[in-house]
């Protein structure tokens, strides 16, 4: 336990991951890479070793506060025990009864995004107003644009609270779907026998 | 058994009543189809089905018709520009194209499902959400400015406003009363006058003024008012004169109602 | 260094004081010692000896993260020597210029400061609080005073951000505003009578 520690108060990079904690502690929003750059006035390569140095420190078991690479950038935030303590205090906004609707339209949203609601409703077989609107206030999704034409669609994409929210690195993290492909034969070849039957 | 179908129960997102009652509330738009889920109504009536130890053919019979129709009101309320365009694939293309959309939407159930996982793991980890305690006030900084900017905006300040024309507000409004006298009087030396010809050479707002006096003296009953067709002459004559003449000495009656 | 460390991963107010840190990561208000007895369902003392453990480990010049009692309750704080850092964080991007009315009101307390709201009202022509308060939290000026006699409102100057903004070395260096007056007086005479020909 002594030796990272020693290590931050001893090594060069000491001051700045400091720094970093400080930056880190007064964010609102998880910092990125460039932003700490562009904020300690240092370079990336001593922020990434700064950051694990930190990362060492902040983490489960070790620590209440936690170093977390969420949302394309890195966050403080609570240690998985003290969630209890935590949900004593604290609500969770956010999250709190989000419908299957919701989710299913967020998962569009953050698939396919940008998209707009009609692009949702076409999917999901039922409009989607109330589910985009429900998003739109939780913060998880945001307005990005229009499509193209006048009088174009808003579309949506998800938001960066999204990904913290869910605990994404970054929307790369979103497990890929394509291997239900497979599935779109079998369906298709279903029709296609119904269709027969009936014509027959 | 028909009401089996219309009396079943329904506990949708969008609205929980009987089926006949939801039908009714589509037909008279008061519910828009694309918010209905399908498959939650044939969920309920093949509960409904499970529920009886019988078949019911008849009442699976009209749920078909009713949830065919509903179907095809949903999907051209959902789908509006692509009526023809779908009608116009070949039946391959046309379940090609439903089985691409089938299963671009059941991955995204699948996606749904996983994210409600992965929040269900991330609910032991709480993270602020907006600003920090002490976080430092963020600092609004203004670009170099010049101080001759300062010199234009008192210019401007000390610049006499122009002076506003008010000649058109001066424009001649006599009173009402005025044109009131003057038609009197005139009714006293004649029976009946054109009011074209009286009017004439006066502006246009003392025109105005002069109409309103004819309005005036008609609501008094002092007067009867007649045109013989749209934008002919108006004439006037004293009401207590019910028998005016035309111009060609015909004699024709009018009384201050008729007009 | 190692003293206190060693005493939170031995003692048993360790998790305690994790929890703590949690807490106080999360929050977004200070929180009470109340606040922390009911979350963390401990008691009051336990919880001062935690602070304890984490003032000492959260205090400038060891940590970018400080421990900092306020009004409101504990709260985490940046450490002083991030200030810099965190300043240029939370920084907006430059505005480049003033709106007609601030730019109005500014010259009018330059040339005649210090001047009252009402006085600025009147030789615009319009009112003036909303300009005046945008030119106070930009602290372009301040408040000087009040006029004399019982009630009289509050006056303002320019400030030496103004001077500087403007690139000026004092007032005296106000370009001369000699098509409307020679001095302070004669300047302010004009312009209200020029505001009453307008209001009238």
């Amino acid at each position: 336990m002594d030796r990272p520690l020693r290590l931050i108060s001893s090594n060069p990079v000491d001051e700045l991951a400091r720094t970093i904690e400080a930056l880190l502690v007064v964010a609102s929003q998880p910092l990125t890479l460039e932003e700490l750059v562009e904020a300690t006035a240092d370079d990336a390569e001593r922020i990434e070793i700064a950051l694990g140095l930190l990362g060492e420190r902040y983490r489960e078991g070790r620590s209440g506060i936690v170093l977390q690479k969420v949302a394309g950038g890195y966050a403080f935030g609570a240690a998985r025990e003290a969630a209890e303590a935590c949900a004593r205090l604290f609500e969770r906004p956010v999250e709190r009864g989000l419908s299957q609707a919701a989710l299913e339209t967020v998962a569009i949203v953050a698939y396919l995004g940008p998209v707009s609601r009609p692009e949702i409703a076409r999917i999901r077989g039922v409009a989607a107003d109330s589910a985009v609107a429900s998003l739109v206030e939780r913060g998880l999704i945001s307005e990005a644009g229009r499509e193209s034409g006048p009088g174009g669609a808003v579309r949506y994409r998800v938001t960066s609270l999204f990904e913290r929210v869910f605990g994404l690195e970054s929307l790369a993290a979103l497990p890929r779907l394509d291997d239900i492909g497979e599935d779109q034969a079998a369906i298709r070849d279903r029709l296609l026998q119904v269709a027969e039957a009936r014509a027959s | 058994m028909a009401s089996a179908v219309r009396d079943l129960e329904l506990d949708l997102d969008a609205f929980e009543g009987p089926f006949d009652l939801l039908l009714t509330l589509l037909l008279k738009d008061a519910i828009q189809p694309s918010e209905i889920d399908m498959a939650g109504i044939v969920v309920a009536f093949v509960e409904r089905l499970a529920e009886r130890d019988e078949l019911d053919l008849d009442a699976c019979g009209e749920f078909l018709v009713l949830i065919a129709a509903l179907l095809e009101l949903k999907a051209r309320h959902l789908f509006p520009d692509e009526e023809a365009e779908l009608s116009e694939l070949e039946p391959e293309e046309a379940a090609e194209e439903l089985a691409r959309r089938l299963a671009e939407y059941r991955r995204m159930k699948h996606a749904a499902v996983w994210l409600r996982e992965r929040l269900e793991e991330e609910k032991g980890r709480f993270f602020r959400i907006g600003p920090a305690p002490l976080a430092p006030e963020p600092e609004r900084r203004l670009a170099q400015q010049s101080p001759l900017r300062l010199v234009e905006a008192l210019q401007a300040l000390a610049v006499e406003p122009p002076h506003v024309s008010l000649s058109h507000m001066a424009l001649r409004f006599p009173p009402v009363g005025q044109f009131v006298e003057r038609f009197r009087a005139l009714l006293l030396r004649r029976r009946r006058f054109d009011f074209d010809a009286e009017v004439q050479g006066l502006s246009r707002v003392e025109q105005a003024v002069a109409f309103l006096a004819l309005l005036e003296l008609r609501k008094e009953g002092e007067i009867a008012i007649s045109q013989a067709a749209a934008f002919a002459p108006i004439r006037i004559s004293r009401a207590d004169d019910t028998i005016t003449y035309s111009d060609d000495g015909r004699m024709l009656q009018w009384t201050a109602r008729s007009a």
